[in-house]
């Protein structure tokens, strides 16, 4: 089985936020209102970390797009009560919609804060209605939900692959983030291959993850020249 | 509604009892076998079941004592 | 404690009649009808096609695909027997409106389901999802296996495919 | 009404209520069943258009509800709890006001039990615990200990309600039936005393390590997440000395409002005022002992994220409350409590509800500050405001606590009447004698009586 992990490059990385924008499009993450937004209601499974560091005026801007971590010890499944939360066999952290009860437990678990939470059934308004994409759910209201790697993309890359009777290749399946990205700062692919460009690119001795005192084994991982 | 009533719903009474003790069983004992059934922890299942399953049955048991203790030296 | 009986009768009706209800609601659809008696036997015998003859995307596709006006066009273009339905079909051709089928067989949007991966990879026949359609006479009025998650893992269980959420679950 | 022929009775007081309803009942009756009905709607409209209509966002994804949980379920340790500790300690002075404390227990522990339901996002999807519940996850362990404490104190309330009951039924008035079938058949007989004391014994003993475990369970909600300010070894001990201490003062209050209401001055005496609180007063201590140790170690340690959530509490957005809570739970209390002058009704009064409120924000403190300062420092931090729905359903909870003891009161006598009926008949000689057993020297036996109506 495969081990899907993803790397950036946050030296690439210009912060221009296609990332968050492709994501959110491609899996019809709810747009919300201005009301809901003030009270952190906003809804990104790809989001892009805005740090400072310096002091005025030597200010250095410092963009971290954030995603679900998929982390190999994820903190969020101990702890949800009807395992709608679990990792699966591609070592990515599923989240089953129909499954979830919205206790949001997993929420409050994650230390990266990834998951978000349906508050309301978010109706998308009439131009963005048309934009909703088939291969994805909408998500019912009160149900976490979060970044998923794009499973969809997965699950029919798989089946192409398995109709052509060959095993996945490198490239065969990049989420919608790494795709779109303008600065080439994703890699992504199956760790357990050596060969990959991600595995090469793990090794790179400016990688780190966040939070890596905790121990979760975020299978995202940063690059950064300090 | 006359005695034999009244003795009947207490019967009854104490059956729910043991309807929860043993529902409550019967959950753990499904929860163990799902457990197993997807590899997810199932000696922490086991463990917290093993606990549950005897303070519930403790429980239902002194009720139970308590009924038959109450209706043995009636009248 | 009259009133406590009465209320509570009350209360226990209540619950039954709801929980009948939410049961009933659960499983019983109302039948589909659709617009044109088809016959899928008497297709099948007069022209000797398979169901991929004109359910054309089952292999290599998510949906298996209805046959359009210009696909039934090809023969039914004009009357070829005498039935009452054929009649319908050929009308349509002529107006160059596409049938309204109505749709029997649906998964939820998050639900990956998906024909290639159950009948070109899997190589499962098209009777154990949706029945003897070969040999009706009519069309199918309601799901023969009920779309229900149960009844996929079953399967699943069966023939040892996946049972991880993910693989269908989005 | 033909009680009276027991006008007799020496405790008639105690049976009063359960006849005689005043004016002033239908109307606080009325007053809360409309509090509950407006939150009732309020909820059907949450249930309608979710989670939204709180104030709840992220990253505080928790708010009032799982607040109030934790208050309510902490409060619910007032009763079963005290009320087997002090009768497996034998404190004579308990047999006035054990009743009390059950009651309160198992009301609020079922108001407590809805409450992470209503925080649910799909209620309509609870029965996936039964189905695919996992039993590593907290969650799953407070629903099997609140079940479990709940069944524990609905048992521990009724075993020794049943002479009560059979009191009544022997009475004959209303609800004849009813007492009949609850009475399940007690006739005070010394068998039946003894089995039912035996029953009583096993669970008091059982019921200690089940209400202690309830309450190390809702802390480890928190603490087995990775969170900073939850993730903390002494959260268990912690919550349970903040649920008894608010447990206490629950309690008090009760006795307090139900004592003037249904004239009990002559059961809940000075005496068990004075004793209970006392008993306020050490948890109090035993309370800012621990709130001092928690935030002692977290700010030694020094740890950046830790550091966040503990200056946001003591320095930030929060300091108001927090030091609102210190003053509601250590400082109001030390101070009407500590001293005997002040340890009067009124005294003991505004202390039992400043604890109220000051164990409410100490378990708003614990929950909000750590959802609002996520671990990863590039979050913002969050706002939490909690919304109509949200201070309704408070109200809701605590309505319905009120109610549902005004309900219990008009069934069944508030003050355990066998129970003081045994104490004034069999256990002055019983500590008399026991008192003689804790000293060798026969001599001093004159001197030591006065000592032991001292003590008890």
């Amino acid at each position: 089985m495969a081990r899907y992990g993803m790397v950036i490059d946050l030296d690439r990385c210009t912060g221009c936020g296609a990332c968050v924008t492709a994501c959110k499009a491609e899996n019809n993450v709810a747009i919300v209102s201005e009301d809901d937004a003030k009270m952190g209601r906003t809804m990104f499974w790809m989001k892009m970390l805005v740090g400072y560091e310096g002091e005025y005026p030597n200010i250095k801007m410092k963009f971290i797009p954030r995603l679900c971590f998929e982390c190999d010890k994820p903190p969020c499944i101990k702890v949800c009560p009807v395992r709608a939360t679990y990792k699966n066999e591609d070592g990515l952290v599923a989240q089953i919609y129909p499954q979830c009860i919205g206790c949001r437990y997993c929420m409050a678990a994650c230390p990266y804060t990834v998951k978000v939470f349906n508050w309301y059934r978010y109706v998308p308004e009439k131009p963005m209605s048309n934009c909703i994409n088939p291969d994805v759910s909408v998500r019912p209201k009160g149900v976490v939900e979060k970044c998923t790697f794009c499973i969809h993309r997965l699950q029919k890359a798989k089946e192409l692959a398995q109709a052509e009777h060959r095993k996945m290749r490198e490239g065969d399946y990049v989420p919608a983030c790494m795709q779109v990205c303008p600065a080439k700062a994703f890699y992504f692919g199956d760790l357990d291959n050596p060969q990959n460009r991600v595995t090469e690119a793990m090794r790179d001795v400016r990688g780190f993850t966040l939070l890596e005192d905790l121990g979760t084994d975020p299978k995202v991982h940063y690059l950064h020249a300090k | 509604m006359n005695n034999k009533t009244i003795v009947i719903l207490q019967v009854f009474s104490v059956t729910l009892i043991w309807g929860l003790v043993l529902s409550i069983t019967a959950l753990c004992i499904h929860l163990i076998h799902v457990a197993y059934r997807v590899h997810d922890v199932p000696d922490a299942t086991v463990a917290i079941s093993i606990i549950a399953i005897l303070i519930f049955w403790v429980l239902g048991s002194i009720l139970t004592y308590v009924f038959v203790g109450l209706h043995k030296q009636r009248g | 404690m009259r009133d406590i009986i009465i209320g509570s009768v009350a209360f226990l009706l209540a619950l039954v009649i709801s929980s009948v209800w939410f049961i009933h609601a659960r499983d019983a659809r109302s039948e589909v009808l659709q617009p044109i008696q088809f016959n899928h036997k008497l297709m099948i015998e007069k022209t000797g096609f398979t169901c991929m003859g004109c359910h054309k995307l089952v292999k290599t596709n998510a949906r298996a695909g209805i046959p359009n006006i210009e696909t039934c066009g090809m023969c039914h273009s004009q009357m070829m027997g005498k039935s009452n339905e054929e009649n319908k079909v050929v009308a349509y051709v002529r107006q160059n409106k596409q049938i309204p089928w109505r749709t029997i067989y649906y998964v939820p949007d998050y639900v990956y389901f998906s024909h290639r991966r159950h009948v070109g990879i899997a190589k499962l026949k098209c009777s154990v999802c949706h029945g003897a359609i070969a040999s009706m006479t009519t069309p199918p009025r309601k799901q023969f296996l009920a779309i229900k998650m149960q009844n996929c893992i079953d399967c699943h269980e069966k023939y040892k495919a996946s049972t991880d959420c993910y693989a269908c679950h989005r | 009404m033909n009680s009276q022929n027991y006008k007799t009775d020496e405790d008639e007081v105690l049976f009063r209520p359960i006849y005689h309803t005043g004016r002033g009942f239908y109307l606080i009756a009325a007053v809360l069943l409309l509090i509950m009905l407006v939150a009732g709607t309020l909820y059907v409209s949450q249930l309608i258009y979710g989670l939204g209509v709180t104030g709840m966002g992220e990253p505080v994804t928790w708010g009032f509800y799982i607040i109030d949980f934790i208050f309510f379920i902490g409060i619910s340790h007032a009763g079963t709890l005290i009320s087997a500790i002090l009768r497996l300690s034998k404190a004579e002075w308990r047999r006035p006001i054990t009743r009390m404390a059950e009651v309160i227990t198992a009301i609020v522990l079922a108001i407590g039990g809805l409450h992470p339901i209503i925080d649910l996002g799909r209620p309509d999807r609870i029965l996936h615990l039964v189905t695919s519940g996992r039993l590593q996850s907290p969650l799953l362990w407070d629903v099997f200990s609140i079940t479990a404490y709940f069944t524990a104190s609905t048992v521990y309330l009724y075993l020794p309600l049943i002479p009560d009951i059979a009191l009544l039924r022997d009475r004959g008035d209303k609800h004849h039936k009813l007492y009949e079938f609850l009475s399940w058949g007690y006739n005070g007989s010394p068998e039946h005393k003894k089995v039912l004391e035996r029953a009583i014994n096993i669970l008091m003993v059982m019921v200690i390590p089940i209400a202690i475990s309830v309450h190390t369970i809702i802390s480890w909600i928190f603490a087995m997440t990775l969170q900073p300010g939850w993730h903390s070894t002494i959260f268990g001990p912690y919550f349970v000395v903040g649920a008894i201490f608010s447990g206490i003062a629950a309690l008090l209050i009760i006795m307090i409002i139900f004592r003037k209401a249904y004239h009990f001055e002559n059961y809940l005496r000075d005496v068990h005022f004075d004793y209970l609180s006392t008993l306020l007063l050490i948890m109090s201590l035993l309370w800012f002992y621990f709130t001092f140790a928690e935030y002692l170690t977290g700010f030694y340690g020094h740890e950046p994220q830790e550091m966040r959530v503990f200056f946001y509490k003591i320095d930030g957005r929060f300091a108001p409350l927090f030091w609102l809570m210190v003053v509601c739970n250590f400082v109001i209390p030390v101070i009407l409590l500590g001293f005997k002058k002040l340890r009067k009704i009124p005294g003991i009064l505004i202390a039992s509800f400043s604890v109220i409120l000051g164990m409410w924000l100490e378990r708003l403190i614990i929950v909000i500050p750590s959802l609002a300062n996520p671990r990863l420092s590039y979050v913002r931090t969050g706002v939490y405001f909690p919304s109509i729905t949200e201070v309704m359903l408070l109200l809701f909870g605590l309505a319905a606590l009120g109610f549902g003891f005004m309900m219990f009161s008009k069934l069944f006598p508030l003050i355990s009447i066998w129970e003081i009926k045994e104490g004034r008949e069999e256990s002055v000689h019983n500590v008399s004698q026991r008192l003689k057993g804790y000293f060798p020297a026969p001599q001093a036996m004159h001197s030591m009586e006065v000592e032991g109506h001292h003590e008890q």
